[in-house]
């Protein structure tokens, strides 16, 4: 049976295989050549790298940047302070250090920097300066291409490739030919960015992936490395983004940009209430007014003149159009009324959030060969853009050096055919048993179902608790059996598939770790309503966790907060390799 | 559902191998179809990331909101050139804006 | 452009016309022939009669019989308790003294009841007995088929022919054929049921329609009145039904059948809490264990014997299979796990609930020649199947007398030809405008999202204000107008374009009564959180409403509440007529 | 998505102008296909009410739940007399079970 399905097997060896061709991705090929051009660096990308990931739409500002006066250690403290006092400060000051640079290389590379009299970069607030950055991909895309690495785009990788604790190289199928790829290599960067859709989205039906982060960032990235037993940090901190109703369009270029305050239904401006008013806050804050009478809130934009019609329309059209095309759909011009805010599905992701991938300063994660960077890699919020770039260039900067005593390694042909089975049985199950199975859309909404309804989705006010978050747990391990029963119709609805089997492991994950962090740290968040409140004494600590494979059991392990020293990461799972035996 | 296909100004890239919108839409939603016209799988999966309407050189793709959110009728398509991107927002009541927008700063 | 979808225009005299033949409607064409077999009675029907509306699947018990002990009295007095105070006396006494005789009819028909050793019905609850009721509908319309009533499936109508405040009859297509009907009437009786869909639901996706109430029941008999300027009463006590999880089956079936406790997470018979039972408190209670970290919350059929699994599944197969897969799915027999319950979607139903038509006890409406019975009639709840039946029976032994003075009126050709006019526009523009349009899935997603998130829904945990009712209010009265862009494809997807126009009407009337009552009194189907507490002294009135269909507007006016006294039911609305000049 | 065709079973109730189960659907959302068979037009839209597996003659219509809602494959199809329903629900494991209850008391 297999046989009608069975791929062309195209192996290639890479000194560096980037996984992700993305912000991070790009800027890790890139840098890697740099550092030596004889260097063979692969790029596999799902989509296409002239526009994908994060970055697809566009972006309207750079939102890491340390304008005059800043510097690497207040852009720590800055982190620090918004995230409750547990960041990894290690990793936030080398982002800082590079975040200019980074800047700097994107107007090399032609991205329209605003400027003001003097030439210096527009100011939006004192880490963020204004770019017309539609063009961001494309332009990030010419770079990696002038850099000479191999892309190979449409083409999603699927797992590592294993021997004991380390990586040396990936599994992947393209989605435009029938072809399964071995790529071995001396290391690998996994820039694969974060994860939607793991909860039941803002809008449904013909409107359920109209979301802030993209629907495509599947968390595949977090899948493979918890089936390789890698460690992963803070999946309970899930970011839930404070954007604009309906349209999930980013609300910083308002509330950052133009200084609309948020207001309630009765015009009042509720934060004034609000000591703290880091991040959560001010969307825990937009909650509270809905849940209490006082809402909907919104962002005034209503005082401003009419200049700023065309300025926050263009904006928006560099970054997310689809509020502009609200603004038409209403017959308004921007600044004739108070935009609505709400709140997002949580997303599992290290740009904004810190969920991740756990690395030390290198960007080594604890697997061997592997580096992460980027959303994909935790401990260091609100890196954004320029500070997944410059998390890219460490990792790739130390991959160079790494691989200098690397030889390849061989690959057990027996783990080839097993992974070969593994991504194509569903297309042989599209042959023979359609009749017994579901499609990936049914159990992308099942999965959505228990996330919402059983770890704090928006129809809970993303409250949880432990007898909810158990119940989570069970149905997720039996929906990660069930899902054996479905069925793909052709390679993009293989892709389809993979990725719910991805999103449910890293749903489960998230749901360990809400479970195991018996404190509330981050309202929205991470909001135990059995455990509702901050406790620095107990909790301020990581919560980590690795997957074991052989048993297929999350464990939870605790890392101390250590205040900005340089951490050493150490292996302490077991990963797949244990269970062959 | 966001982006529609007039099937009238498609052209399925003429001899493209891989028509230009099919090639560039993030979530692979987008094929040539029997009739060589481009066609989109499923529109509930569009993401609204406007990058196949850039794309497209005949101008045959545009955007609008589905109804569920507010959607209306109103529409957004895309011109771009080495440098720029041109905008054409047509709202349901039939007024049309161009937005003209540096993109590109060609060193 | 008409001609191409141009129907053949069928015209029918009928003495009696029932829209809906469903429990009401049966009934009452049974009734009506029974009294007058001369008599021309008509029954339309959207769907077809063996299988149509709430009895379509089967019901396990008639909820509303008087066991012994039990009088009309006793039943008006537990009515009334359980609907804090405010029902219509008269209508529910008068239903009271025919429960008992439209059991015996059902069991006549043939429908099996169960039986104790003395050959009495088998009690389940004071007022309720147990049957085997899979066959009902099949039952009831073959009782309906041997009455001689002219039956119309697939025959939907879409308003009232109106001449002043009098109503002469109906307009009606056809969805299996391409015909539009014009049907005179002496006497119309609506009993079209209640309103599902207005909210979105609880599940989405592939299970959208996986709901309690019928899909589709979608309040046409509500927006007909509406439109015609019939008075309707308590559209903002929204029936809210305390539902088995993911699969909606009713609840009563276990809660009082074998009298299984709620339970919360901990095992706490959590109703213990409460002084007041009533089933809206049941569904509170429900809802505040799970808000607060004691939830989710269960029925517990685990202490019973072996026997009930049987027993259950049996009861549940004869109303509602849904959980009867779900055990199979999870793969345990009914006792082995308590079944987790939850609220539904809120329904506009005057069978469970007070929301309907404004009556007087005849079933006579506010317009002339117009009677309701049964889920479309209001002011007297927990009526159920019999009540229903009762209803219709009252409705057409009255309208038997009244037409002896009647004659046919003539119809205005115009009013013909506008109403063919609205009825198949979409059609048309299906021909020539489809690009512009969307089809009526997704008007109704429109409609469901505008009400759960701005008018109470399940996402907000049912609670509304002021604020929130006023932005439903505006948005449904432009989502009104953008229905005019709509388009359906055939006439399958015509009957659902006027669905949805419908269900806005009335989701409008539900907003509007919803804002007009400024208290709480039935706790989560009418939760005002910025006015939370039941205010007898202002408002144990009956908040009521006409449409004006000149001003579109919907009018609210007060009726007091006179305990038990027969009401007069007076006209006090313009209707249609006004705005013809 | 709740109720499935099989189109092996299905005859299209050979002669019958309206098939049963497009009869009786009470969503009116099953229709008869240009291949004869009965199909369903928009699974989303089915109530699970399960009239149309009672009236097929054939028992080539099987009911079951979405994944959403928890649905494994486990299905219930049934067969009506003049006075019993007979029910056949059919586990994801396998494991079968025949219910007959009394529907009709014929008198
Ligand atoms: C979603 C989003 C994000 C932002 C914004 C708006 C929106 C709508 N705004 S504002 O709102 O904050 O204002 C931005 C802004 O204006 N300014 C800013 O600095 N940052 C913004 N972000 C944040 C940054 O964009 C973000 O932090 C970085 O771009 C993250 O970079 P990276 O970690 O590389 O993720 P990516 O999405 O760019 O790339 C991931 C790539 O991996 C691919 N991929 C994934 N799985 C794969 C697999 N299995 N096989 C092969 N390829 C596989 C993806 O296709 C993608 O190309
Ligand atoms: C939905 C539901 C309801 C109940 C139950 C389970 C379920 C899943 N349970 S338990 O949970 O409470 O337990 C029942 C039970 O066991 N015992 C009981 O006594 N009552 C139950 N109900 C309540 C009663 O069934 C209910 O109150 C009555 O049946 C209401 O009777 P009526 O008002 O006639 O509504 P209908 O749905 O039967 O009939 C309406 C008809 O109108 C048609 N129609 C609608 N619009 C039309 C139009 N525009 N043109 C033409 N026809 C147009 C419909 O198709 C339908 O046929
Ligand atoms: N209300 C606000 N005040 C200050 N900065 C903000 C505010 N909202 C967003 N930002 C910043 O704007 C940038 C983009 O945010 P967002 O659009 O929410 O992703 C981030 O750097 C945020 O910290
Ligand atoms: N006649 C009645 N009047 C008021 N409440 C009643 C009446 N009958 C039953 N109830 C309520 O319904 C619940 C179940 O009663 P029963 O149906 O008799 O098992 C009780 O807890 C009562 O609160
Ligand atoms: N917990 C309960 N106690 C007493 N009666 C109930 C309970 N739940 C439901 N019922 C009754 O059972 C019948 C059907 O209810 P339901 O299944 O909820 O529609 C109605 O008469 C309800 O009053
Ligand atoms: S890019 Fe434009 S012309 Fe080319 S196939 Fe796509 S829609 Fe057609
Ligand atoms: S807008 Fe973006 S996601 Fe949607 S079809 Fe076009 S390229 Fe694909
Ligand atoms: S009733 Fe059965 S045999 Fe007849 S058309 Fe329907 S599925 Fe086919
Ligand atoms: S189960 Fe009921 S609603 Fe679903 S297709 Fe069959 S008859 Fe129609
Ligand atoms: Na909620």
């Amino acid at each position: 049976m297999l046989s009608t399905w069975e791929p062309e097997v195209v192996r290639i060896d890479a000194d560096i295989l980037i996984i992700g061709g993305g912000t991070a991705g790009c800027q890790a090929a890139i840098t890697a050549k740099e550092k030596n051009g004889e260097l063979k660096v692969v790029v596999i990308e799902k989509a296409h790298v002239e526009r994908s990931g994060c970055l697809a739409s566009g972006v309207n500002a750079i939102n890491a940047y340390l304008n005059p006066g800043e510097t690497p250690q207040s852009y720590v403290d800055y982190v620090k302070k918004d995230t409750a006092g547990l960041i990894r400060d290690d990793l936030t000051y080398t982002i800082g250090e590079r975040l200019n640079n980074c800047t700097r290389r994107l107007e090399e590379w032609g991205l329209p920097f605003l400027k003001d009299e003097n030439g210096n970069y527009v100011a939006r607030g004192r880490r963020s300066v204004r770019i017309n950055g539609e063009r961001i991909k494309p332009i990030l895309a010419e770079a990696l291409r002038k850099s000479g690495a191999l892309v190979l785009n449409r083409v999603v990788a699927t797992n590592y490739i294993v021997k004991g604790r380390k990586v040396i190289g990936a599994f992947a199928f393209s989605v435009r030919e029938n072809k399964f790829y071995v790529i071995r290599a001396k290391a690998v960067i996994c820039a694969t960015g974060g994860a939607a859709g793991l909860y039941k989205p803002n809008n449904d039906g013909s409107a359920r992936h109209k979301m802030w982060y993209p629907p495509f960032n599947t968390g595949t990235g977090f899948a493979m490395g918890l089936r390789a037993g890698a460690e992963m940090t803070s999946f309970e901190m899930r970011f839930i983004a404070l954007r604009i109703k309906d349209v999930l369009s980013p609300t910083g270029t308002i509330a950052q940009g133009v200084h609309a305050p948020q207001i309630n239904a009765r015009g009042e401006a509720y934060l004034r209430n609000y000591v703290d008013r880091s991040t959560y806050m001010r969307l825990y804050a937009t909650l509270k007014e809905n849940r209490e009478g006082r809402g909907p809130c919104y962002l005034d934009i209503t005082g401003l003149s009419e200049d700023y019609n065309r300025i926050l329309k263009e904006a928006y059209l560099n970054m997310s159009p689809g509020i502009v095309l609200k603004w038409a759909d209403e017959g308004v011009e921007p600044t004739e009324k108070p935009v609505e805010i709400c709140g997002s599905e949580p997303y599992i992701v290290g740009g904004h959030g810190l969920a991740g991938y756990w690395i030390d300063s290198r960007r080594r994660t604890t697997l061997e060969g592997l580096y992460a960077a980027g959303d994909v890699a935790g401990g260091s919020p609100k890196k954004y853009v320029t500070g997944s770039m410059a998390e890219g260039e460490i990792a790739a900067e130390d991959a160079v050096e790494y691989i200098k005593n690397i030889t390849f390694e061989s690959i057990d042909e027996s783990l080839i055919k097993e992974e070969i089975q593994r991504v194509y049985t569903p297309l042989i199950r599209s042959d023979g048993y359609k009749k017994l199975g579901f499609s990936p859309d049914e159990f992308e909404e099942r999965l959505q179902k228990i996330m919402d309804e059983y770890a704090g989705g928006i129809s809970s006010y993303y409250e949880v608790y432990e007898e909810k978050l158990n119940i989570a747990k069970d149905l997720l391990k039996e929906l990660q059996k069930d899902v054996n029963k479905g069925y793909a119709e052709d390679l993009h609805d293989l892709m389809k598939y993979h990725e719910v089997i991805d999103r449910i492991l890293v749903a489960r994950a998230v749901v360990e770790h809400l479970l195991y962090r018996k404190e509330t740290r981050w309202r929205c968040y991470q909001e135990r309503i059995d455990y509702p409140y901050r406790d620095d004494e107990k909790w301020l600590k990581f919560v980590n966790s690795i997957y074991d494979s052989c048993k297929d059991e999350i464990k939870i392990l605790e890392r101390p907060y250590t205040n900005g020293e340089n951490y050493l990461v150490t292996w302490l799972g077991s990963g797949m390799s244990g269970c062959k035996d | 559902m966001a982006v529609r296909i007039d099937r009238e100004l498609c052209n399925g890239c003429g001899k493209l191998d891989e028509p230009l919108c099919v090639r560039i839409c993030p979530g692979d939603l987008l094929y040539k179809n029997t009739d060589g016209k481009a066609a989109i799988r499923d529109t509930r999966d569009c993401w609204d990331c406007a990058a196949c309407i850039k794309e497209c050189p005949k101008q045959a793709i545009e955007m609008y909101l589905p109804a569920q959110i507010g959607g209306r009728g109103s529409t957004l398509k895309a011109r771009k050139s080495r440098d720029k991107i041109i905008w054409m927002l047509k709202r349901a009541d039939g007024v049309e804006e161009i937005i003209e927008i540096e993109a590109h700063r060609i060193v």
